[in-house]
């Protein structure tokens, strides 16, 4: 999967979590929270939606890497490659 | 046959705008079926059944802005099989709703709150009143506007002498002079409209009712420790946010304090046995809804948790069901990491009572002995309304929430 | 009244056809098969015996020459009784009744008078299928220069005929067919007139008004009576003349009540329902607290079976779901 | 014409009268069509001119208690019956001292005092009602006679079969008048009849019947007193068929595509009037300046009509639904 087709399933599954963004430009370094008012619980769902994507498993303590659009690619590129 | 009603959600709701049918004619209904998606001033709304039978036909069709407590379908009940009620009852004869909208007008966001807010004036108007009701409320010097109209959305002649029998005329009058806002509603995006909405049940929460408050701070270490093991031995979708073990702990800690759960109204506190809370959820900017997790202290942590996170689902996409948003008995507000301290939130009439939480911080606490050690802590803030208890209610309601934080396995 | 006694509605008015040939020699009744026949009904068994041909005249089918031929004698002086079989069969003479009965006195400035009564029976309900079960009562009634009667109890089937015949206009009386067994008392000794001017209130009550005539007052009175049952209390108003209507009592009671239903066997369009449902308007207008309800047959020709039949037409289950509707319960 | 009419009575005197009831009926009628033009008459205006000879031959056989049942092209008939032109005229105009107090018009001239029964302008529509005047006469034990006159046309409708059944049936006293002017309103008969012998309907019931010319009026009164004696000596209905024609279109408003000028011009040259006008002075019996005096006479009376309609009140509005039905309130 290239960084591309990494990059729209992020940003996808945020869509799916919060309908209303759907369309909004996303900055890949700034913090989903930030930019977005996402809270812990959109956060959680968020995860969830990663998950059910890449069959990826996400320990809690690694959510905070998961808070921007580059930390989730850079994070699931690293961890789909170990889950082969 | 009875008849299924645009339902108020809320103290500020007066009138929504059917968006779709979910259940169609012939359809069999359960309670608590989901049968129509209306737009609120607070978005789409779905409506929900709160009886069994099977749908007769719709008396209000998709575009069609219509007043809290107009028929909007008939559903036919089991007693209602075998008299021919189909012969009898035309479909022709069917309410029609108070306002029609072109069918070629779309429902988008805007279109439809600049049409409502234009069209209030005539909705209130064009209220359906037989000629004997409206000659009879004039002879009685009685404004029918005041009315309130019988189940099917008509004033009829019962609807104008009840009215003036139960001398209901004088007391509604004065409501109404202290209650008419300046009304400058004017076509506008839906955020203002949202915000004004909040704002008026504001306004007249914070004329009305008698606010006072009461505040601690919980020592939450026990709670995050618990919830960190917990979560570490779940999968991805089964993990806890400490908010749903918070809830849950509030729900049994107003169990313990009744006079915070439950509504005041016409002129007296009825506390209520089953607790609704409602979760204070931010809409983006856009404003704050409070839909309720039903009979939240019969719920396990993890049905709390699931109840929460479908709630913020739904209210993330518009599909909020008008019973959540209609029944809470108490709200809670959470901040959230990263927030504030402490909130002093005003309470959501007629509900006697909100809890607000502020983040969980780390902060400087006097352990045993008299030492200080770093802890994770919260501010809890009561705002209750002191027609229906006093401080020491709150002050009560906050050790024992404290108590049952302290062991979060035991909730 | 002082002594009654118990008769049939056909008897009714067999005994008002004696009566009416006994006191005036200028009556005779004609119509196919009303002599040695007896009438398709029996009305009129036994009076050949009684009166001879000449008075009790038997015709060839063809209604619209022995109706005009009645509306000719009564032109000429004489007080004719027509027996059209049926309604159906009436469509026949249309152009006598419409274009020459109804006219005559005021096409002649004032000069000629018909006073001619033309008996026929009407309605449905005995499987007889759509060429013999019409209600067209609201046809006649449209038509100015006519007075249309619709005897609905023993008693007025009894009275009306004479009222009629002293009328110096043609007079059409229906007869509804599923009336001719219905029993009642009447008194025993005469006379015997009805009011043909005015409706006749059937029964007292203050939550709704139920107008109705002819063949649909048992069907009313019964669901009248069901509703009372329920505690709901309602007027029942015969109309007895579709024409002229009594609009007054119509409107006095609608006044009382702030809701009217309108039972009616004719289709609802167009109908008489439809005209009465009007006049409300027009005259009580604000004081309904309901639409006026009109309980009417299914717009179809009436079908043989009977199951179809009986749906089609107005029945006490449909008249009682239409009173709560306009009470809104 | 021929020389000899059985049983009528062939005197100066009375030849004059019919000469002066025919001018009249030209004269009025011709008039009328005047008055139309300038819109004085409205509605439909049927013209009797060329068939004159009709309506006047057959009233000379009836008796003032007798009853007249005539078309909506009854001028003729009424002012032959005696209804006085002044009345018939105000009529036309519609106005309130009109014969049926302007609500009937042309087609409907009534009189009670006449038992003239009117107008009746649905075709065939009068023929039951005069079955029914017979019949009253014959309960009542009245020699009346019933004189019902029709065009060919209406023996194309049900209720003229009707009627001649009932008539015949019960042996009543009605005097059947086909005027056959060849056309029902613009279809000739030939296109409209199967039997083009009108009478033979008559026969087919029954009925007692004869053909006539109806240009003649010495044969049309000669027909009518022996149909008129039969009837009153209790032989039944009598049935004739008058072989006429109309000289003038249908009503005001028509073109004539229908029918040939080459034949209204052959059937003008028999005209009731020009046949019997010649006839008459040849056997010395009027003279010419006699007919000047019937015009002159004529003349006067169709003016005297004409002042009066004009002059005639309007009825008020108010009594628009006046004689609709009886008021109850006379009853007793």
């Amino acid at each position: 999967m290239t960084d591309e087709e990494l990059k729209n399933l992020v940003v996808k599954a945020l869509f799916e979590v919060a309908p209303d963004l759907e369309g909004e430009d996303v900055d890949p370094d700034e913090s989903f929270r930030d930019q977005f008012e996402i809270d812990s619980m959109d956060l959680l769902n968020f995860i969830i939606k990663i998950h059910e994507a890449t069959g990826v498993d996400i320990p809690e303590k690694d959510y905070p890497k998961l808070t921007t659009l580059v930390g989730c690619v850079a994070y699931l590129k690293h961890h789909r490659q170990g889950a082969r | 046959m009875t008849a299924f009603r645009m339902p108020s959600l809320g103290a500020d709701m007066d009138k929504a705008t059917l968006v779709e049918w979910l259940k169609q004619p012939g359809e069999a209904i359960k309670r608590g079926d989901i049968i129509a998606v209306v737009e609120t001033v607070k978005g789409a709304i779905e409506i929900e059944a709160f009886e069994e039978g099977v749908l007769d036909r719709h008396a209000v069709t998709p575009g069609e802005s219509v007043l809290v407590g107009t028929t909007l379908a008939f559903i036919r009940n089991e007693n209602d099989e075998g008299t021919s009620t189909k012969a009898v009852v035309p479909p022709e004869d069917i309410t029609p709703a108070i306002n029609r909208k072109p069918e070629t007008e779309k429902s988008g966001a805007i279109e439809m709150i600049s049409s409502n807010a234009s069209r209030t004036a005539h909705v209130v108007g064009e209220r359906k009143v037989s000629p004997v009701a409206r000659k009879r409320a004039a002879e009685a010097g009685v404004d029918i506007a005041r009315i309130s109209s019988g189940e099917d959305g008509i004033i009829g002649l019962a609807q104008v002498n009840a009215f003036i029998e139960t001398g209901e005329a004088e007391q509604k009058e004065r409501t109404l002079t202290q209650d008419a806002p300046p009304k400058t509603e004017k076509p506008s995006l839906n955020l203002d409209v949202m915000r004004k909405a909040i704002g008026d049940a504001m306004t007249k929460s914070k004329r009305e009712v008698p606010h006072y408050y009461v505040a601690s701070t919980i020592n939450c270490t026990a709670l995050k420790s618990w919830l960190e093991v917990q979560n570490a031995k779940r999968t991805v979708t089964e993990r806890l946010l400490y908010v749903a073990p918070l809830i849950k702990a509030v729900a049994r800690a107003l169990k313990e304090t009744p006079n915070l759960n439950g509504f005041f109204t016409e002129g007296a506190f009825h506390p209520s046995t089953r607790i609704h809370v409602g979760v204070a959820a931010s809409l983006r900017g856009e404003g704050l809804i409070a839909p309720a997790i039903h009979d939240t202290d019969e719920l396990g942590v993890d049905d709390c948790m699931k109840g929460l996170r479908d709630l913020v689902t739904r209210v993330r996409t518009g599909r909020i069901r008008g019973s959540e948003l209609s029944n809470p008995t108490v709200t809670i507000s959470i901040l959230g990491e990263d927030t504030a301290d402490s909130v002093t939130p005003v309470i959501y009439p007629p509900q006697v009572a909100i809890i607000g939480c502020g983040a969980i911080v780390q902060r400087p606490w006097v352990v045993a002995e008299g030492a200080v050690e770093p802890r994770q802590v919260m501010t809890v803030t009561v705002a209750a309304d002191h027609r229906a208890s006093d401080g020491r209610t709150a002050a009560r309601f906050l050790r024992t929430l404290d108590k049952l934080l302290q062991a979060p396995e035991a909730l | 009244m002082s002594e009654t006694r118990r008769i049939t509605y056909r008897d009714a008015i067999r005994e008002a056809l004696s009566e009416a040939l006994t006191k005036d020699e200028r009556v005779f009744l004609m119509g196919e098969d009303v002599g040695r026949y007896g009438g398709a009904y029996a009305c009129s068994k036994g009076l050949l015996e009684e009166f001879g041909e000449e008075r009790i005249r038997d015709t060839p089918l063809s209604e619209s020459g022995f109706t005009g031929a009645g509306i000719g004698a009564a032109l000429a002086g004489m007080r004719p009784i027509i027996e059209v079989m049926t309604v159906n069969f009436s469509l026949l003479c249309l152009d006598q009744i419409v274009n020459n009965a109804a006219t005559l006195r005021h096409m002649s400035g004032g000069q000629f008078s018909v006073p001619v009564v033309i008996r026929m029976a009407t309605g449905a309900g005995r499987q007889l299928a759509a060429q013999h079960s019409h209600s067209l009562e609201n046809w006649y009634a449209h038509v100015p220069g006519l007075r249309v009667l619709a005897p609905a109890t023993v008693v007025d089937a009894r009275g009306m005929l004479w009222s009629a015949l002293e009328c110096p206009d043609p007079v059409i009386i229906f007869e509804h067919a599923m009336l001719y067994n219905e029993e009642g008392d009447i008194a025993s000794e005469g006379p015997w007139t009805a009011d043909i001017d005015h409706a006749a209130v059937r029964r007292d009550g203050d939550d709704a008004t139920l107008i109705t005539y002819g063949g649909s007052l048992p069907k009313t009175l019964a669901a009248a009576n069901s509703l009372a049952e329920d505690g709901i209390s309602c007027d029942v108003i015969d109309l007895r003349s579709l024409r002229p209507l009594d609009r007054e009592r119509i409107v006095a009671s609608v006044v009382k009540t702030h809701r009217a239903v309108i039972v009616d066997e004719g289709w609802k369009t167009g109908s008489l329902a439809g005209e009465v449902s009007a006049q409300i308007t027009e005259s009580a207008f604000f004081d309904l607290d309901a639409p006026v309800e009109r309980v009417c047959t299914a717009e179809a020709p009436i079908p043989y079976a009977q199951h179809l039949e009986l749906a089609a037409l107005p029945s006490e289950e449909k008249i009682v779901a239409a009173v709560r509707k306009a009470l809104r319960i | 014409m021929r020389d000899q009419y059985e049983g009528v009575e062939i005197s100066a005197e009375h030849l004059r009268e019919l000469a002066r009831q025919m001018i009249l009926i030209r004269r009025f009628e011709e008039k009328c069509a005047e008055l139309y033009s300038t819109e004085k008459i409205r509605g439909f205006l049927h013209l009797y001119i060329g068939e004159e000879a009709n309506a006047v031959g057959v009233m000379q056989a009836l008796l003032p208690d007798d009853r007249v049942v005539a078309t909506y092209r009854e001028h003729g008939h009424a002012l032959a019956r005696g209804l006085p032109a002044t009345e018939v005229m105000a009529e036309m105009y519609g106005k309130a001292t009109g014969s049926s107090r302007g609500r009937g018009g042309s087609m409907h001239i009534c009189s009670a005092d006449h038992r003239f029964y009117g107008g009746f302008a649905i075709v065939g529509g009068g023929l039951p009602l005069a079955v029914g005047l017979g019949l009253a006469d014959r309960m009542r034990g009245k020699t009346h006679v019933t004189c019902c006159f029709f065009g060919e046309g209406a023996a194309a409708e049900g209720e003229f079969h009707e009627a001649l059944n009932l008539a015949a049936l019960w042996r009543l006293p009605v005097l059947f008048i086909c005027e056959n002017n060849g056309y029902a309103m613009g279809t000739a008969l030939e296109r409209s009849e199967s039997e083009t012998d009108i009478h033979r309907h008559a026969e087919s019931y029954n009925i007692s019947a004869e053909i006539v010319d109806g240009m003649d009026v010495c044969a049309v009164e000669e027909a009518a007193r022996r149909a008129v004696s039969k009837i009153r000596a209790g032989e039944g209905p009598y049935f004739l068929e008058n072989k006429t024609y109309r000289f003038r279109a249908h009503s005001m408003f028509d073109a004539e595509l229908y029918r040939a000028k080459e034949e209204v011009e052959e059937w003008k040259e028999r005209g009731p009037l020009v046949q019997f006008k010649p006839c008459i002075i040849e056997h010395s019996l009027l003279a010419e300046s006699d007919f000047e005096e019937i015009e002159s006479d004529v003349a006067n009376v169709v003016e005297e009509a004409v002042a009066f309609a004009e002059a005639a009140p309007w009825e008020p509005v108010e009594d628009l639904l006046k004689d609709v039905v009886t008021p109850r309130e006379n009853m007793a």
